[in-house]
């Protein structure tokens, strides 16, 4: 299969040591095994997230977003821009959509743009790693560079939010969407299909602002997981992935749970099964390890089962 | 932010649409508000609805007549994760999420947003935060969360929150010399010109409106 | 009748001739039925069957059939023979079917089925072959009253289907509300903005066709005679009469605009500023071209409140009941009014529930996007104030009362009173609490009213979901709101169907045919008058108001006015009225011929007289079903519960018969009787029969009617078991053997 | 083979629902030839499949009975079954309908005596129960069925079920070597009748149709009420056979909703209030309906059983679109989850069995008929194009209640008359 060449936007979370950084690293052993060459936009800038409404005007908030496609478009002419984040794309969604629509706004943010020396021409296009994995490279092709199957890992495919709605990935639905599972089982592993807080939102930046609501999200996610008898959730997004793992510890302080799940990207497992080691999946990242990956991540391959 | 005039508007008659065409004019989306048909699908299907004191479709209605204090001085808006579940099953399609980060936003415009509240906090520190450097400083967001009402209560949450800070540290995903230097873009410059850019045109339109 | 030649065809498909011994049916049928010629068949629908019978008709002359086979309701196109009366012993369905396939049940199932082939035989030796209606009518002009939306409607498309027609309008112009009308709303794609109400072009076109005539400022004087046949006398204004013949009625009388002044609570008449939906209309077309101004002083008009439903869904009893079902589509085509001339002005609709199905929602979008806000709220009371008022309601969504200030208008959505003239049962000097006498439209010299029936609230619908055309005045039909409320599009479409029937109810006049729902039927009442005791029972009982009287107070029958239910000949006390192909004889022949078993024989005998459009097709399934029932009863299918005569009851006691059950359809209020009272009039009939039993010192639970569903096929045989346990528990009858 | 049929005097219904019938019999009953063509193998169509009418609670098949009995007394109506109608050429005045037959596999000899279908073995999903259970795969449709002449399911013919089928009768009706057939119908005018579809529950995601056994449709609460139906006529949910005595009914489920029909559907309101009171026919006292609705569209005269299914102490309304739907795994009960939008009361609704009021769509979509029509928005036909000849009824046209529907066919019957007249009279003119 031909290389893949995208615009890489890493969002300021997956950098290094940030609160996703092992989702980056994944990502790229992901990536690498795909022969998916992500080249990162230069001198990219923080999309605002969907949080920094209060604060800044929606014209602003399309600006920083704006600068990031012109560079991309500048640099990188023709690559589709890829998200790993799930806000960031939705982000860019929004901005590209609403460029698009409001001629106004689109002259605006071009005379914004040009005190930084830039200009927005309007063509890249916005996609999330999951589009590029389902659309571009297809599940059939995602089996190709395993080298060991997740068999036996019991996995809650926890979608969330912003990759799923309001655009969310072409055929699926916003509420039951399928993706993760068909990647679990893709790779080998068991996909726990029944599993219902699969698009419970998980309280997204008010984890931090209204951590008393969020964590009672946090806990159904949590504990309808442990219900369907998962070993582990799996997501697309940082934020879940982050407020998901992080907060079980604080559920388990203030309301004597014991919830330990761990919560891995998409991208960890597919990096384990490609034959990754925990360092290249980023297993060393997991506040709450995975045991089962851990162990499959060490396992040798035989040579003759390649 | 929000000058005098915006903040002076004495209250308006009920049901007469001044305020619905207020927010037509100054809320992102506000001009869907209208279109409402009184379902409440978004109401039942929200994250946080039961924190709500007023749902997204009572809002409209309260809007339609005239209770532009209640809405604005609300915190209900406030709650919004940016779940996009209302977004999606609305019959009528109304971008209700939008509609809620635009009514937040201009209740803040003029002052009369809620004093304390966490989210509204949350989000002028993220964009700060942001926009110093053009991109996030995870470190340094976190503390001035816990320290933004003052000292003794940030330590307070600090400490809650240290074994978690912690183990993001053993995990190598929190980075404690983020608080000297962080990750930043190089054309800093540029971005800040852009922004006040963006910011005086945003004023310029919204003035068009008065 | 010398001329009578009988035949019997037995089939022994489907299992009949295993389940039963032909050769006994064959004799049953010579020997008793004393028909001429007796056949059998394996598989008598079959072409060869079929054709057996024709070569009979043809070759042996035969002109009666009995065909024992599988009931009347199936294999129709096979046993098809129009020029030959013809009975059917349901052997199949009605015996077989319903019969368990034991031994022990063998005997008395033969016992049915040889019954069954008496009564068919002597049926249909009772029959004639209907010879055709006498008093054809052959006029084939519609008339058409009112000249409004409906009307001109009607009137057009009769003319475009080559028929002419005369129409009669009271005012002075065509038009009616229609033409009062700035716009009318959205009855198309995109269904975003009021529409030209199109009324010129059609006064135009009706104008100018060649077809139509039009009588201006005038009403009808009288109404005589049948569909083909009727005679109308015009009284125009003016003093002048003349006399019209037409073959059928269009009564489009449109509808009136309840009166907004029993409103006072919405300050209706204090103030100029209150307007109702028609007023809103009239401010409208004044106002042309230019804003709509304040009536009161001609200001600026800045806010419009618009209250739906006043005077409407009202359960106080004071107002109209009903929704009148346009008025939401058209409160929201008056705010358009104002929206679409200056988006600056404010309006409100406040409504308890928004009525606009189908693609009235694209409409209801297109006035939010124009900025009409739509509150859910009950309007408590207007205010007047200088010139503006205060409307007072309470908001249901935010749940407390409140009040709009400084409105310049506002509108009262009232609804539409039909225009339908005085109901059947009317006194004839008006009705007592109504305040205005109802005045008489088409002043029919029928016994039983001068109009069309009302089904309710002044409304001159069918009682039918499936018939909305099933006039109670053959050949009369109401269209527009006079038959329902509703708006223009419906209006056209329910006009448009009206001319239809119309035009059907002249055709059939003109070939002497029964219309629905006995369609087609040839026969028709014919009544020996030297035996009548003008006792006027069948005058009054006629559903159809198809009999007069004359000045000797004799019934008059009008032929292309019944429908051929019988209930003239279930009200006969001395049997003078029967039908050609259904008679006092042929069902009373029936009864006799039934075998009697004395009374040590334990073997009750019941009839069962079930109405032939939903109980007997219930038993009639029941046997498709398989569910069994006793062997004792004896089914006989009646057209209506209305046409059963008294004398069969007494006959069937007579000759012995143990127990009668009368199935029909359910009345009272939504009564299903498709001759509109033929089963509730047979409940009162048999009410009074008590007596007679009695007098024959007989137990009242000998005769027991039922309301039959259709459905009913597990029901019907629980029923039927049920009372022969009765009478199993009574005994037998004493009175066998004495007939 | 292909025969031809019919002069331009003919008009052709296409549809054999009461629409169709409707429009057939009026235009029948004036002295026009009809021909009038069916998909299914009987005729009755929808109508066929509900219990009762609202408001007066009567039964669909007292009025099939009738329109049955009129058709059988009618020799100018021609009746194809399991015909449908595949192009359309000419023009008003002359045209010429294609019409594929698909084969039946038993022919006129059928007396409907049954022992084809005790012989087969094979079991098809009954589409007369909305697939609410089995049949055998020899059948007639239902007992109303016209013609009333078995059918056998394409499943079994060239299998020893459909030898089994054929050795058993024995009036040589079963014909295995049927082929489809093809036929030219000439006519003056068109009548569309071909109504409509309920609208797939399983696009209205949060209800979770399909996913829980206890959230069905509108229609198939019909069935289940119906003594013809699946239970014969018992109350009870599919999940377990309990008896459902506390229902929910959702309305506009699909209708009135830009994620999936647009328009309303005017017939679901009046529904749910009737079936609501087959749950008070059915348990009395202990029968329960909750009504979820936006706007009770009680139009005109039926505004009366709205206020008496409102005076009801068994049914509750709330001014609801409900926002999603659970099934309990354990009690199977359904969950719903929403906001009684009357003063802002957020509920968790617990119910025996959800019932969705689901909406109407076009069985045909207007851009799909084989003739050119003015269709709207979704896809009914609003209109006939100018000095057209094809002509819309029923619920082809609109969402119709079934008074309405009959009311819009018998228009249409004129509509038709007046073109075929027309041509009537050009011929006596040359």
């Amino acid at each position: 299969m031909a290389k893949k060449e995208y615009a890489f936007y890493p969002g300021c979370s997956s950098q290094l040591r940030g609160s996703a950084s092992n989702y980056l690293v994944s990502v790229n052993t992901m990536c690498e095994k795909l022969d998916v060459k992500l080249t990162p936009i230069p001198d990219w800038n923080c999309c605002g997230a969907s949080i920094s409404y209060a604060a800044a005007g929606e014209l602003t908030r399309h600006v920083m977003t704006a600068r990031n496609f012109a560079l991309a478009e500048q640099h990188l002419p023709g690559q589709d821009i890829v998200a790993t984040c799930a806000a960031c794309w939705l982000g860019g969604r929004e901005t590209k959509d609403k460029l698009d629509a409001s001629s106004q706004m689109m002259a605006d943010t071009n005379e914004a743009l040009k005190e930084a020396g830039l200009h927005y021409k309007a063509e890249a296009q916005m996609r999330h790693m999951v589009e590029v994995l389902v659309e571009d490279i297809g599940y059939e092709e995602m089996k190709k560079p395993m080298v060991k199957s997740l068999e036996g890992a019991k996995i809650a495919g926890y979608v969330g939010c912003q990759t799923n709605r309001p655009f969310g990935i072409a055929g699926e639905s916003f509420e039951n969407p399928l993706y993760l599972d068909k990647l679990v089982e893709t790779m080998g592993g068991e996909a726990l299909t029944k599993y219902e807080q699969k698009v419970t939102c998980c309280g997204g930046s008010l984890a931090f602002s209204e951590p008393a609501k969020s964590q009672k999200q946090i806990r159904d996610i949590v504990e309808s997981a442990y219900d369907h008898g998962a070993e582990m959730i799996v997501t697309p997004c940082p934020l879940c992935q982050a407020n998901v793992e992080i907060y079980q510890s604080e559920i388990n302080r203030k309301q004597g749970t014991k919830l330990a799940m761990p919560v891995v990207y998409y991208s960890q497992l597919m990096a384990v099964a490609y034959g990754g080691n925990a360092k290249q999946a980023g297993l060393d990242g997991q506040v709450i390890p995975s045991k089962k990956l851990d162990e499959i991540a060490a396992k040798v391959v035989p040579v003759a089962t390649k | 932010m929000g000058n005098m005039t915006e903040l002076n508007e004495q209250a308006l008659a009920k049901y007469r649409n001044s305020f619905l065409h207020e927010v037509e004019e100054r809320v992102e989306e506000g001009d869907w508000v209208k279109m409402c048909m009184q379902c409440g699908v978004c109401a039942g299907s929200c994250t946080f609805g039961p924190h709500w004191e007023h749902s997204p479709q009572k809002i409209f209605m309260m809007i339609r007549a005239g209770k532009r204090e209640e809405v604005l001085r609300s915190d209900s808006m406030w709650m919004c994760t940016s779940c996009y579940n209302c977004v999606v099953r609305c019959p009528r399609k109304l971008p209700i999420t939008q509609i809620m980060h635009g009514l937040a936003q201009y209740a803040h415009r003029l002052g009369v947003a809620p004093k304390m509240q966490p989210t509204r906090d949350l989000s002028l520190i993220f964009w700060n935060n942001c926009i110093k450097t053009g991109r996030v400083n995870e470190l340094r967001f976190t503390l001035s969360l816990y320290f933004k009402d003052g000292l003794m209560a940030g330590i307070r949450q600090a400490l809650s929150m240290q074994s978690i800070a912690l183990a993001l540290l053993m995990a190598k995903r929190l980075n404690p010399l983020e608080f000297f230097k962080g990750h930043e873009c190089k054309d800093k410059a540029g971005i800040h010109r852009m922004l006040k850019k963006a910011q005086e045109i945003e004023s310029r339109r919204q003035g068009a409106h008065k | 009748m010398s001329d009578m030649k009988t035949a019997a065809y037995l089939c022994t498909g489907c299992g009949i001739g295993e389940r039963l011994s032909a050769a006994q049916l064959a004799k049953v049928a010579e020997r008793e039925g004393k028909m001429h010629l007796v056949r059998q068949h394996a598989f008598l629908c079959s072409s060869g069957g079929v054709q057996l019978i024709r070569d009979d008709l043809e070759r042996e002359g035969v002109t009666h059939l009995m065909i024992a086979a599988c009931s009347r309701r199936a294999k129709t196109e096979a046993f098809h023979f129009p020029n030959t009366a013809m009975s059917r012993a349901n052997l199949r369905e009605g015996v077989i079917w319903s019969q368990p396939d034991t031994e022990e049940a063998r005997e008395t199932t033969q016992e049915m089925a040889d019954d069954y082939v008496r009564m068919g035989c002597a049926e249909v030796k009772k029959m004639k072959l209907p010879a055709g209606n006498p008093d054809l009518g052959h006029a084939r002009r519609l008339l058409v009253v009112g000249g409004g939306i409906s009307g001109m409607t009607a009137a057009l498309e009769a003319s475009r289907a080559g028929y002419r027609a005369l129409m009669v309008e009271k005012s002075g112009s065509l038009g009616g509300w229609a033409a009062r009308l700035h716009k009318r709303t959205a009855f198309r794609e995109p269904y975003t903005d009021p529409a030209d109400t199109g009324v010129g072009e059609m006064i135009a076109a009706l104008q100018s066709d060649p077809n139509i005539e039009i009588v201006l400022n005038a009403s009808i004087a009288k109404t005589d005679g049948a569909p083909g046949r009727f005679k109308v006398e015009i009284a125009v204004e003016s003093g002048s009469a003349r006399t019209e013949d037409v073959g059928a009625i269009v009564q489009a009388t449109g509808f009136s605009t309840y009166d907004a002044a029993k409103l006072p609570e919405f300050a209706y008449g204090k103030t100029p500023n209150v307007v109702d939906q028609a007023g809103l209309e009239r401010l409208a077309r004044e106002a042309g071209a230019n804003p709509i101004r304040r009536p009161s002083d001609g200001g600026e008009v800045k806010s419009v409140v618009f209250v739906q439903c006043a005077g409407q869904r009202d359960d106080s009893g004071i107002h109209l009941p009903y929704c009148s079902g346009f008025c939401c589509a058209t409160s929201i085509k008056q705010a358009m009014y104002f929206k679409d001339a200056n988006p600056a002005v404010d309006t409100a609709v406040i409504y308890t529930d928004l009525r606009v199905p189908g693609n009235g929602e694209d409409f209801y979008r297109s006035a939010q996007s124009k900025g009409v806000t739509f509150t859910k709220g009950k309007v408590t009371g207007v205010e007047p104030g200088g010139n503006q008022c205060k409307v007072s309601f309470r908001d249901l969504i935010l749940d407390e009362d409140t009040a709009i200030s400084d409105v310049d208008l506002v509108v009262l959505a009232t609804g539409q009173v039909p225009n339908s003239g005085v109901n059947i049962g009317d006194p004839e000097d008006a009705v007592a609490d109504a305040e205005v006498k109802p005045i008489s439209i088409l002043n029919l010299s029928y016994r039983q009213g001068p109009d069309l029936p009302q089904l309710k609230y002044g409304f001159t619908d069918s009682h039918f979901i499936c018939f909305p055309y099933e006039t109670r005045r053959t050949g009369i039909y109401a269209a527009g709101p006079v038959r329902r409320p509703m708006d223009i599009a419906q209006a056209t479409e329910d006009a448009t169907g009206a001319a239809l029937k119309g035009i059907q109810a002249m055709e059939n006049a003109h070939a002497g045919r029964a219309a629905h729902p006995r369609s087609g039927d040839l026969s028709f009442p014919i009544v020996r008058l030297d035996g009548c005791t003008q006792c006027k029972r069948c005058t009054v009982e006629c559903p159809f108001g198809a009999i007069d009287e004359d000045e000797k107070t004799y019934p008059v029958f009008n032929e292309s006015r019944c429908r051929r239910c019988g209930t003239c000949m279930g009200a006969c006390p001395v049997r003078v009225i029967s039908f050609e192909n259904y008679s006092v004889d042929t069902v009373g022949a029936q009864i006799k011929a039934v075998e009697v078993p004395d009374e040590f024989s334990e073997k009750p005998r019941i009839l069962v007289l079930a109405c032939e459009n939903d109980a007997y097709p219930a038993i009639d399934m029941a046997g498709m079903q398989k569910n069994v029932y006793s062997a004792f009863v004896r089914v006989i299918p009646v057209r209506c519960l209305g046409s059963v005569n008294a004398i069969w009851i007494t006959d069937a006691l007579t000759c012995g018969y143990d127990g009668i059950m009368m199935m029909g359809c359910k009345h009272g209020d939504d009564y299903q009787c498709h001759f509109v009272k033929g089963s509730e009039l047979a409940s009162v009939r048999m009410s009074k029969i008590g007596d007679t039993l009695t007098q024959m010192s007989l137990e009242t639970e000998r005769v027991a009617t039922y309301e039959v569903a259709i459905t009913d096929m597990a029901r019907v045989p629980r029923l039927i078991d049920e009372y022969a346990a009765v009478i199993n528990k009574i005994g037998m009858s004493p009175l066998k053997g004495f007939a | 083979m292909t025969g031809s049929i019919a002069t331009g005097e003919i008009i052709l219904v296409v549809g054999g629902g009461i629409s169709g019938m409707t429009a057939a019999l009026e235009a029948a009953e004036c002295g026009k030839k009809v021909v009038l063509v069916e998909k299914s193998p009987t005729l009755g169509g929808r109508t066929a499949l509900l219990y009762r009418y609202f408001p007066k609670l009567c039964h669909p098949a007292c009025g099939l009975e009738i329109n049955l009995r009129r058709l059988k007394g009618n020799r100018n109506v021609r009746v194809l079954t399991l015909a449908q109608v595949t192009a359309i050429s000419g023009a008003r005045g002359d045209y010429t309908a294609t019409v594929k037959v698909a084969p039946r596999y038993v022919n006129d000899n059928c007396t409907a005596c049954g022992d084809c279908e005790r012989a087969v073995q094979a079991e098809i999903p009954n589409p007369y129960n909305y697939g609410l259970d089995q049949m055998k795969a020899a059948y007639l449709p239902h007992a109303m069925a016209y013609p009333q002449r078995y059918v056998l399911d394409p499943s079994i013919a060239g299998t020893e079920d459909g030898e089994r089928a054929k050795s058993a009768c024995k009036y040589g009706a079963v014909d295995l070597d049927m082929k489809e057939d093809t036929l030219e119908i000439r006519a003056g005018a068109v009548i569309w009748a071909t109504g409509w579809e309920p609208y797939d529950a399983a696009k209205i995601q949060p209800y979770g149709y399909g996913l829980y056994a206890n959230v069905i449709t509108s229609v198939e609460f019909e069935r289940l009420a119906d003594p013809h139906g699946p239970t014969g006529g018992k109350i009870v949910r599919p999940s377990d056979g309990k008896e459902a005595k506390n229902i929910a009914f959702i309305q506009c489920a699909g209708s009135r909703d830009e994620n999936h029909l647009r328009h309303c559907s005017r017939i679901c309101c009046m529904a749910s209030l009737k079936q609501s009171q087959y749950v008070r026919e059915a348990y009395g006292a202990e029968g329960r309906s909750t009504i979820y609705y936006i706007d009770i569209r009680a139009i005109d005269r039926f505004e009366d059983f709205y206020q008496k299914v409102l005076k009801d102490p068994g049914v509750q309304f709330i001014k609801s679109k409900v926002a999603n739907i659970v099934q309990d795994g354990k009690t199977g009960d359904v969950i719903l989850h929403g906001v009684d939008t009357e003063g802002y009361h957020r509920y968790a609704n617990s119910h025996d069995l959800a019932v969705l009021a689901i909406g109407m769509q076009p069985s045909v979509a207007a851009a799909d008929i084989p003739a050119e029509v003015i269709a709207d928005s979704s896809g009914f036909i609003e209109g006939a194009l100018a000095g057209s000849g094809v002509f819309g009824a029923g619920c082809a046209t609109n969402a119709l209640d079934v008074n309405r529907a009959v009311q819009s066919s018998t228009a249409a019957a004129l509509r038709a008359i007046q073109v075929v007249n027309r041509v009537a009279r050009a011929e006596e003119a040359s």
